[in-house]
């Protein structure tokens, strides 16, 4: 006898413990197999595209951080960069060095909250507040060169709101010396357990070609192997000059491109970064970081897109200038805005616990999708 | 390749589908298309031995902000033609090389073809700026709003938007 | 297929017990929780909080307000006359006008400290205090303006009043120079036309 | 004990419901207990302090929880099914208390030294699975049905394993009355389970490795049983919420909550009967050598405590330790690992008490 069966749709979110902030999922359930996964969005929409037209260039900034308020830095880094390529100034070496040590800094502390709670979504607490302590060390260096903790409105077009602290050198190497060997006991307590790797290789795999066709960037393509870095392969700001590799999935545990890949390659990043903070902030030269910023920020007409290497990904700002002291357009193309939405080719066909595991692999921010 | 060989390969095999080439403008060139082609065009970019543009970095709707504006009696302002355009920043990993197509539509019935099956990425962009601009991307498979609420009338990002009164019996702003 | 089988159930027995030695390891480290109210973090000298500005440095350039991308600061100025000007700042720039509001809402501040570094006088700035939540949202607009209602409808009467003399005794400066030059040129008038007016002959 | 109360009274039934009393008490002052554990236990191990503000180091914290759940709004939805909705949080919590007149506290308190013991036991400790599918499907809510459904599964599933690590300590001790099974690994600590139990010669040593086995098996399934991490699928938070109790607040969620702490410390109980000697002290009385027999049962029911409240810690302990794993692999661990495991152990180990 066939059994009469039906598929179910069952609401993931807006308020659900793993879908990092408002986000709502509409699965299309056959038991807990996954049919079809379409995210509905929008429910943090600040209209941050619409406000900027009303805004000067240099009051665009603040807005920014909002956007992906775990890596705010980065979001000021790519902003003052189109506006400055815009605008064709060149900033004091001083500044270069230290929007790359903050910038990278700041990857290490987004990329801390992606691995946490993805461990989090996997059911392990513990790895998540062992990052979250350690990533309140940084945000400590943040908060002393800038006041703020989050949301730093630090990287201004042409330069900085402040110098570093006379601390912030001396405070960040021993913060370097403090967190490598927490690396390694990340990786003992969740990387290489055996529970982790069983729920999270060969889930969601996405394969190279696939993944640039979806868009995917940053962290979630090198997991699926593209050896593609912005720092490198389209290099900005002072990158150029640093020695650092580009760590790439390499299906270790499982397939290439699953969801421990993609995991595993933040984990490296973090080191990756590291690196390249010990190299830049011994050779940080003097200057003043307030010389270039322009009294007045007038660019001439024209459009601009200029993307970085944010945590997440690709972070691109598309700006229209019209000549006037507000920007015509502002559009922001979000890392995490692209990759959810390839989610739902990615999650067909696994369980609902496996959608958790790959939507926390993929490391959204809401705040980023919805601006 | 440089944007000007782009073009050029791009005005042989398409010829007036390619409109034309600004090239002085502050950081990038911009090859302008015709907005029914775009597919068509793009589908080349993706496939050609030469090109290869297999990422699409960004796709973003802009108001060119060039309708002619009227002020009526009553004082409101009501404006009339003028255009919108779609600006595709196209990006190629094996090549590295970097092109912006614009294409622009006008205001009054913004159509605009759909890249979504040659750039899976292109989805959620086109949807944004169909909810922001109101541009209609034919052939998409999904084209509703994203960041507005489904019931939302009117497109925000254009220039001449205004702020409705009322959401749902809620007042605007609370 | 059975080493296989045994790998996984060694592997899956082997690092729960290194997980567990982490976790029992962690078991005596000190934690680094503060009992917040009665412990508290020191903020950096540069921490930035509530925003406070010193009045009587204010010169009510409004750069402030104009900086602020989220519009939270309101204020109103009224010209200061010669008689009653406002002191000088604290560093002895002149004051030109009586700051008659300075509210800063601060429910609407988002602490980017863009109003911060126009200031001419260094009369706004940001202070440590982050411990500022109100029942009432509008308790959270802060008027920083020292002034009176009377004293500020007295600095805008004074005005009013100055600026009336000013226009009066514009007025009447005109009025003089226009009778003076009508004065003028009647007498010129007189002096050309030595003949009778056409009135003159009628009457 | 029973019989004395019996005397006292004079009714069988006053005598019975008196006798659940300590029980009873022993539960609720437990659960107060080891909620606040494991938050303390939890907090230290990621480097936090935990509820430090109601009394010493927040040891009154989980009262003060307990008052303010029992204040709650009690909110039945319209489209729940009242009646199984209303049951479902006593039929968990009544069949884990059943359950608990089985354990041997000490020598002298028992309540049930019923020769059907751990059969009873286990088939209370299944029927847990009827109040989960009740709430479950009571509540009308997707993610609750996942989450009992789940449980139901898996509590199924891994009675099997259970069962059989049962039947090879049934061979061992010769009784299924788990007040005989702990009279049996009396006097010494060698005496204990985990070393064989009371076989004497050449099958102790060979036992010992096997009965290691046979431990590591119960704790991973009676674990499940028990729904904790990194089993806690019926409830797993970050994929369903809160699983079967989605919808329940106030008083009937606190009673899926105690009697999820109940289940905590009866398995730790059933792992001490079975492996560590139940009761009995691993190095004599301090009453024997003093002459105070009264002291002797205090002394029982401490290290009876002691080693279950090990086995609650070593709970808490795994679930800040791992990830929680998936619903297949959960099938996975039990049908593919542990019953084949078990298995093999119970063919041997009844090879070995042959000999």
């Amino acid at each position: 006898m066939a059994l009469k069966t039906e598929e179910m749709i069952l609401n993931m979110g807006p308020q659900h413990p793993s879908t990092h902030g408002v986000l709502r999922l509409e699965l299309v359930l056959d038991g807990e197999v996954v049919h079809d996964v379409k995210p509905h969005i929008g429910y943090l929409h600040r209209c941050m595209e619409k406000h900027s037209e009303a805004m000067t260039y240099s009051q665009v900034v603040p807005y920014t951080d909002r956007m992906d308020y775990l890596a705010s830095m980065y979001n000021n880094f790519g902003y003052v960069g189109a506006v400055e390529k815009l605008m064709d100034i060149k900033v004091p070496e001083r500044v270069e060095y230290i929007r790359v040590i903050m910038g990278e800094l700041q990857r290490i502390a987004s990329h801390l909250v992606a691995l946490g709670t993805f461990g989090l979504d996997l059911g392990a607490f513990t790895p998540f507040l062992y990052l979250f302590r350690d990533r309140e060390k940084i945000l400590d260096l943040f908060e002393i060169t800038c006041g703020a903790r989050l949301l730093y409105n630090y990287m201004w077009v042409g330069g900085l709101s402040h110098d570093i602290h006379p601390d912030f050198v001396r405070k960040t190497k021993e913060f370097i010396n403090y967190f490598r060997p927490t690396v390694v006991e990340l990786n003992n307590l969740l990387t290489f357990n055996k529970i982790f790797i069983e729920r999270t290789a060969n889930i969601g795999v996405c394969p190279a070609k696939e993944a640039i066709n979806l868009g995917l960037s940053g962290p979630n393509l090198r997991g699926s192997g593209v050896k593609f870095d912005l720092r490198k392969n389209d290099t900005y700001s002072i990158y150029d000059r640093f020695d650092f590799e580009i760590p790439v999935g390499e299906g270790l545990v499982g397939t290439v491109g699953d969801c421990w890949d993609r995991y595993y390659v933040r984990v490296q990043e973090v080191e990756q970064s590291l690196r390249i903070i010990e190299q830049a902030i011994d050779q940080i030269p003097d200057g003043d970081v307030s010389k270039e910023i322009p009294r007045r920020v007038k660019p001439p007409v024209g459009t601009v897109y200029h993307r970085v290497e944010a945590p997440k990904g690709e972070l691109g700002y598309f700006i229209v200038s019209d000549g006037s002291v507000n920007p015509a357009r502002v559009k922001v193309r979000a890392p995490s805005f692209v990759s959810l939405s390839a989610i739902g080719q990615m999650a067909k066909g696994y369980l609902v616990a496996d959608v958790v595991a790959i939507l926390g692999s993929l490391d959204i921010v809401l705040g980023e999708i919805d601006r | 390749m440089s944007a000007e060989e782009i073009y050029n390969l791009l005005k042989e095999n398409f010829g007036n589908a390619i409109l034309e080439i600004v090239s002085n403008v502050p950081t990038e060139p911009i090859i302008s298309v015709e907005p029914l082609q775009i597919n068509v065009i793009s589908q080349f970019l993706r496939d050609s031995n030469e090109l290869q543009f297999d990422n699409l970095m960004n796709l973003s709707g802009v108001d060119d902000n060039n309708a002619t504006k009227t002020t009526n009696e009553d004082g409101s302002v009501s404006s009339q033609g003028g255009t919108l355009s779609v600006f595709y920043h196209l990006d190629s990993f094996s090549l590295k090389h970097k092109i912006t197509l614009k294409t622009s539509t006008n205001r009054d019935v913004p159509e605009v073809e759909s890249v979504t099956n040659i750039w899976y990425s292109a989805n959620w962009h086109e949807r944004e700026a169909f909810d922001m601009f109101g541009i209609n991307f034919l052939n998409h498979p999904d084209l509703r709003r994203i960041l507005m609420p489904y019931d939302w009338e009117g497109f925000p990002l254009r220039k001449d938007y205004e702020n409705p009164e009322f959401y749902e019996g809620m007042k605007i702003p609370y | 297929m059975i080493k296989n089988y045994l790998k996984n159930t060694w592997e899956g027995l082997y690092t729960v017990f290194v997980g567990m030695k982490i976790t029992w390891k962690h078991l005596f480290v000190p934690s680094v929780t503060l009992q917040y109210p009665e412990e508290r973090a020191k903020l950096p000298e540069r921490a930035r909080n509530r925003l406070f500005l010193n009045y009587n440095d204010c010169i009510g350039c409004m750069q402030c307000a104009t900086a602020c991308p989220v519009n939270c600061i309101e204020i109103e100025t009224v010209k200061g006359i010669p008689t009653d000007m406002p002191d000088p700042t604290s560093k002895g720039q002149k004051k030109a006008l009586w700051v008659t509001k300075f509210d800063i809402d601060t429910g609407k501040c988002c602490f980017c400290q863009l109003c911060v570094f126009p200031c001419p006088t260094e009369a706004i700035y940001m202070t440590a205090i982050y411990e500022y939540s109100e029942f009432d949202r509008d308790n959270l607009v802060y008027n920083f303006a020292s002034l009176t209602q009377a004293e500020v409808k007295e600095k805008q009467d004074n005005f009013d009043k100055f600026q009336a003399e000013k226009e009066a005794q514009k007025v009447a400066a005109a009025k003089a120079k226009a009778e003076a030059d009508a004065k003028k040129a009647a007498e010129d008038k007189a002096k050309s036309e030595i003949k009778p007016s056409d009135d003159e002959i009628k009457e | 004990m029973q019989n004395y109360l019996i005397e006292i009274f004079g009714s069988e039934i006053v005598a019975y419901i008196l006798a659940t009393v300590p029980v009873l008490a022993f539960i609720v002052v437990f659960v107060l207990f080891a909620v606040w554990l494991e938050r303390k236990v939890s907090a230290h191990m990621q480097d936090r302090l935990g509820p430090m503000r109601v009394g010493w180091h927040g040891v009154l914290q989980t009262l003060a929880d307990f008052l303010k759940l029992l204040q709650k709004e009690d909110i039945v939805a319209s489209a729940n099914d009242k009646a199984l909705f209303n049951i479902a949080p006593y039929v968990v919590f009544v069949t884990t208390l059943i359950t608990y007149t089985m354990l041997p506290f000490t020598s002298i308190f028992i309540g049930s030294n019923a020769d059907v013991g751990i059969y009873f036991v286990l088939a209370f400790s299944g029927a847990v699975v009827a109040g989960i599918l009740m709430a479950g499907w009571a509540s009308n809510n997707k993610y609750s049905l996942y989450g009992s459904l789940r449980s139901a599964a898996q509590i199924v599933s891994y009675e099997i394993p259970t069962a059989l690590v049962v039947l090879t300590m049934i061979m061992l001790y010769g009784t299924l009355s788990l007040g005989d099974i702990t009279t049996a690994q009396t006097s010494q600590f060698w005496n204990w389970g985990i070393f064989g139990g009371p076989v004497l010669g050449i099958g102790k040593i060979l036992l010992v490795p096997f009965m290691f086995v046979a431990f590591i098996i119960l704790f991973i399934s009676t674990l499940a049983e028990s729904n904790r991490t990194p089993f806690d699928l019926p409830e797993s938070e970050s994929e369903l919420v809160a699983g079967f109790n989605t919808e329940y607040s106030g008083i009937k969620f606190s009673m899926f909550f105690l009697s999820e702490f109940a289940n905590m410390f009866l398995i730790g109980a059933i792992l001490v009967i079975f492996f560590f000697g139940g009761y009995n002290s691993p190095f004599g009385y301090l009453g024997n050598l003093l002459g105070i027999e009264w002291l002797i049962p205090i002394e029982q029911l401490f290290w009876f405590l002691t080693k279950g409240m090990f086995f609650v810690f070593v709970d808490m302990w795994l679930r800040w330790t791992l990830p929680r794993v998936r619903v297949d692999q959960l099938m996975t661990i039990c049908w593919k690992y542990l019953i084949p495991y078990a298995f093999f152990n119970l063919l041997i180990v009844g090879l070995i008490l042959l000999i």
